[in-house]
């Protein structure tokens, strides 16, 4: 006798192994598998985060993130989820759903546990273009309230088959507008309401000065997790059958690429203008081919992620360039990479992306043809789709976030708030 | 490469689709190695990180291969008594290598968690003797008793003891055997006060590092949770995202009452508390989440932080060192998630996960359960403790005894590295 | 998700399920490169940190350009003849697009291999030149030979050669073109005493670093060596479980005994010498897993373990400096990897394998399959590395002679970083 079963009897397993049951169970394996790779994610956010900012502040950032986790799925658990997915008898139109809260319907459990990891990401998005000088009660208001309302709702919008976006035939494959555009463009309503942080700007000249990452060995640790974790984030949304799992392939294949080839031209670019190779910029170059990949990788044809990536290294570097022009401090450049990156991928999702490729995921809806295919309509959909998610996020972001004190910006956070900096074995120069 | 050809049957299909789900998840188990070697490694001071990623290393490697030879046979061989299996040692005849190979991931995980609590100051070598105890030995007998079909403890009762992924077997033994070992061994020099035997702060060298080991844990923990139902098939996947969901919010709600308990109590945001509030949360829904509603999960997750807080706010009052925290979060968060089950898993799910007997009406004591299922729990529980406390005992003892336990004063003073071929960070200076 | 009407055959299943097993291989392939890239950064001095991060980081995006550019159609493109491919380039015209996933992230990791052999001396432009070489001429040929279903190597003797998961064309690969540059180069300033030769250790700035890096291999190592099932149905996933069980099996056996034998030499616990001692395992089960008893993978484990040292040993007595160690993990036991297979296959496996062909009575010598297989064996390692030493002495003369190879001293003595932006830990002082 095999004593190998722990819970279960296989003969005594009711065999409904129908071709139905059988694709069913697979959807279920590849999101829940999917997930954990984007939960996974927060360690590359907290680790990118972490070794941008100063040595002074890493605790506090790396706690933030935790917090967010945390935070975050009790309330789009509690609330979250029911706006965004409510799919009981209840109140849904093509702009909210309602109000099964704090109950979830046992078939939601997978697409629970996906959509909060979702929601998460964009989070801690927020979390990198506010660091260093946010109050402690402030993060925990904002990462209460975009989990339980503002998430939710262009989550409903975009992703839900009831949602106004969704039946105007908005293109989003992995998150661009969801969760990049929705994180990018909070944290830099955040970030321009707080201004800059200390000593950031000269004052006289107003020129921004450096204030050197502390540890960007951790930054690439970071780095290389998304590099990983965004193949979990990517070919989520849509399970997977044969058609699917080609539209998955091919989305790692164009998510590769467009990361590769967007690191590739930051890094000649930076090359040209400053005859450095920077680590930041390469990390940051790499995320952002990523980030513009996720409106449309599984519906391209490989060869369009080249310009994709090529555009999005652009996109990333003037942009950056811009906001510290106008002397915006966004000190992991979150901005830069989620929210310019979101929009420009949102773009190329109505220029690139082949309609059969997409008619044979999106269901019951009519989908336009893209830009190369000849149509423009689809265009101006992404583009309302874009603006949309910005106004929404701008518009909740008005309430006053509380800044620290100067001196305990000078100090630290790790020193006043979190009982000593990260090591005590390393002498900050 | 493109060496096989394809020939299948859909009989076969659905088993292969189980078992990938079960390999995928091992990969995870094994990959919380990489999570436990940070945690403990952050967890440290600089001149231990050396020391103690090289016992986690032997831990893992050691305990793997005696795990395969002894341990496994012993824990599910083929021809077990009520006691223990007796045969297919070294694997010899045993074909289900997918479940060998998950169970092999846990038992790993369960010999990692004593390193952490004797960090800084044992000897490195002294590893190498409890990794081989551990995994010969209390391990595997513990496994067969709560696991196996034929276990004692399994058969107990209505239902027999319930725990589902190894809050008992990997969590409370790990935990148990490690906290005989640090009170064995005595706390680190430098703790407690040497007048008044107040606790003294020895914070570990990188906040950071530890940090991204509970995210690792986190991540290879569902795989450790939901690999659990060894397959997707015959509605398993939905006890699967089940057990993802409730997880997940048991987790994440001790992190948060951690959080807001030492905020509310000492004004400060902790890191390093809250990190171990979300691990204690994950052990707490090894046992039960597969049995719970997501409501139960939250008042786990709740409770558990403060089982957590408790005991380690204990142990300092007993002068107690444990430098990871590890007796308070896997064995006391063990313990409660094991009871858990007896108070929170529902009708309707117990019978899902318990499809070989007839239906039960014996569950959870607040889900209308009966107080049976509880009082089984319990009596696993103070079993298991004993068999660890025991053999835990009688091993650190005799290791004490031929003083090849703890290292002398001047070495731990100077830092264990210096046995390992120089500080870890031999570029920086440390202060 | 909430998108799909379910609407399938049966067949479509099958093939969708084996698409998402290679699929989630090739994620965790790619993710062995963070593990590199870790590893390499916490091997070399601070100084040196954020220039091979770069190297690496580069390597891999560039590689993968060439490699789905021109690589990938000289390995696996349509109508190739026993020396090549000779279409598909940029994919056009290909639609496995499973496959070439995972094909490329195979060779990003044959690619990311050669920068830690040179790492510490070399200018990070080079770092491109040889990315394009080998991503475009050196890996692709010897993959089109081992694993093209035309390749010669494949169709010499009664199997042909077997490399299941990339012993010789990964492994072998790598390490012979890094040794070769490392040689060419010369070694690190300060390796080697002037005057007597010895060498003088140069100790990585951080072992936590590249602890976490072996980790992480390690568990990317579970999508490789797995993965070349490519897929799970009509038995292939007993094929993956083995795979998983001797892998595993061979890398603690190789840790274990690489930890021993140095403890028992020198009577250190050399961290950074046991975690080789783990690669060098899971380098040398990768061409032989899927084709082993446990039994044979300790075997194969506890020679790996030897195998590295010695190689080890001998490179420093030659005074070549290779400061990963990135030669005799990869190239020495890689090639003892793919020998193994000659020794160990037992009949039952390398039919399941072989499946395309008549039941072969021909495999590994110690199981009774006769010394043919070995023979075929050796022939492929000769000529991989033949291969490998003529294309990689010209190109990295060539680059020596136009000196765009090697650092000039005084920005070496100042570290490498000092041209990627000024150092990698600037709040940190460095001594």
């Amino acid at each position: 006798q095999q004593d190998d079963n722990v819970w279960y009897d296989s003969s005594n397993i009711p065999s409904y192994a129908t071709a139905k049951r059988i694709n069913q169970i697979l959807d279920y394996n590849w999101v829940l598998r999917s997930s954990y790779l984007v939960i996974f994610m927060q360690a590359g956010f907290s680790f990118l985060e972490a070794g941008m900012v100063r040595g002074k502040n890493t605790k506090n950032i790396l706690f933030k993130n935790l917090i967010t986790t945390a935070l975050g799925a009790i309330f789009f658990f509690g609330l979250g989820y029911s706006f965004a997915f409510d799919q009981g008898k209840n109140y849904s139109n093509s702009f909210v759903a309602c109000c099964s809260f704090f109950t979830l319907r046992e078939e939601d459990y997978y697409s629970w546990v996906s959509k909060w990891a979702f929601s998460s990401i964009a989070c801690t998005i927020i979390n990198g273009s506010v660091s260093e000088r946010t109050k402690m009660i402030a993060y925990l208001i904002l990462n209460s309230i975009v989990p339980s309302i503002v998430y939710p709702l262009v989550a409903h919008w975009v992703w839900n088959q009831t949602g106004w976006l969704y039946q105007l035939g908005v293109i989003d494959y992995g998150g661009a507008m969801v969760v990049h555009i929705l994180g990018g463009s909070i944290g830099l309503v955040g970030t321009i309401i707080l201004g800059p942080r200390l000593g950031k700007f000269d004052l006289e000249t107003g020129r921004p000065l450096v204030l050197a990452e502390h540890n960007i060995v951790l930054s690439s640790i970071g780095g290389m997790i998304l590099w990983f974790t965004f193949y979990g984030l990517h070919p989520m949304l849509f399970g997977i059958d044969i058609n699917k799992g080609v539209i998955a392939s091919r989305g790692a294949i164009s998510t590769t690429l467009s990361g590769s080839i967007s690191m590739v031209t930051s890094v000649i670019v930076t090359l040209i203008t400053s005859k450095k190779y920077d680590l930041k910029i390469v990390i940051n170059g790499l995320l952002s081919g990523f980030v513009a990949a996720s409106s449309c990788a599984g519906f391209i044809e490989p060869f369009y992620s080249i310009i994709i990536g090529v555009g999005s290294a652009i996109v990333y570097l003037s942009f950056s360039k811009m906001l510290l022009r106008y002397q915006v401090d966004d000190p992991c450049q979150s901005a830069s990479v989620h929210l310019a990156n979101g929009i420009w991928g949102s773009i190329c999702a109505s220029l690139f992306s082949n309609r059969d490729l997409v008619d044979s995921v999106y269901q019951n809806r009519t989908n336009y043809l893209s830009v190369i295919q000849g149509g423009f309509k689809l265009l101006f959909i992404q583009l309302i789709g874009i603006g949309a998610t910005i106004i929404w996020c701008v518009i909740l972001k008005r309430y006053q976030l509380l800044r620290i004190d100067s001196d305990v910006e000078l100090t630290g956070m790790d020193i006043r708030h979190h009982g000593g900096a990260i090591g005590p074995y390393h002498r900050p120069s | 490469m493109e060496y096989l050809e394809l020939n299948a049957t859909s009989d076969s299909f659905v088993a292969a689709v189980d078992d990938m789900w079960v390999l995928n998840a091992t990969y995870l188990v094994f990959y919380t190695q990489a999570g436990f070697c940070m945690l403990e490694a952050g967890v440290v001071r600089a001149k231990n990180a050396k020391s103690i990623i090289i016992k986690s290393i032997i831990d893992t490697a050691i305990g793997s291969l005696i795990f395969w030879a002894i341990g496994f046979a012993i824990s599910f061989g083929a021809n077990g008594n009520f006691f223990m299996g007796l045969s297919q040692f070294f694997l010899i005849g045993y074909t289900n290598l997918t479940f060998f190979a998950y169970q092999w991931a846990f038992s790993a995980t369960s010999i990692t968690i004593v390193s952490g609590s004797l960090a800084e100051r044992v000897h490195i070598n002294s590893c190498l003797i409890y990794t081989v105890v551990m995994s010969a030995i209390i391990y595997p007998f513990a496994a067969h008793w709560v696991w196996a079909q034929s276990g004692w403890l399994r058969k107990i009762g209505t239902n027999g003891i319930i725990d589902f992924s190894g809050g008992i077997v990997v969590h409370m033994v790990g935990g148990a055997v490690g906290l005989v070992g640090t009170y064995i061994v005595g706390p680190r020099i430098g703790r407690f006060d040497s007048e008044s035997g107040k606790p003294k702060p020895l914070p570990g060298h990188s906040i950071t590092l530890s940090t991204l080991g509970a995210f690792i844990i986190w991540y290879g923990s569902y795989g450790f949770n939901t690999g659990s139902t060894l397959g997707i098939s015959g509605g398993r996947i939905e006890v699967a995202s089940r057990s993802a969901v409730t997880m997940t919010i048991t987790a994440t709600a001790s992190c948060a009452t951690t959080l807001l308990a030492i905020k509310v109590y000492s004004g400060k945001y902790d890191v390093a508390k809250s990190v171990n509030g979300l691990l204690g949360g994950l052990v707490a829904s090894s046992a039960s989440c597969s049995m719970i509603e997501p409501w139960g999960a939250f008042v786990i997750g709740c409770v558990a932080a403060f089982v957590y807080l408790g005991s380690s706010h204990l142990l300092l009052k007993k002068r107690i060192d444990d430098p990871l925290d590890n007796g308070p979060i896997h064995y006391s968060c063990g313990v409660w998630g094991a009871l858990a089950v007896g108070l929170f898993a529902t009708e309707k799910d117990v019978n899902k996960i318990l499809i070989l007997r007839n239906p039960t009406h014996t569950y959870g004591l607040f889900t209308g359960g009966g107080i049976e299922q509880l009082g089984v729990q319990l009596l696993g529980v103070a079993v298991v403790t004993l068999w660890c406390v025991v053999t835990a005992t009688i091993l650190f003892y005799l290791m004490r005894k031929f003083n090849v336990l703890r290292i002398d004063p001047t070495r731990e003073l100077m830092g264990i590295d210096m046995d390992a071929g120089g500080p870890a960070y031999p570029n920086f200076q440390n202060i």
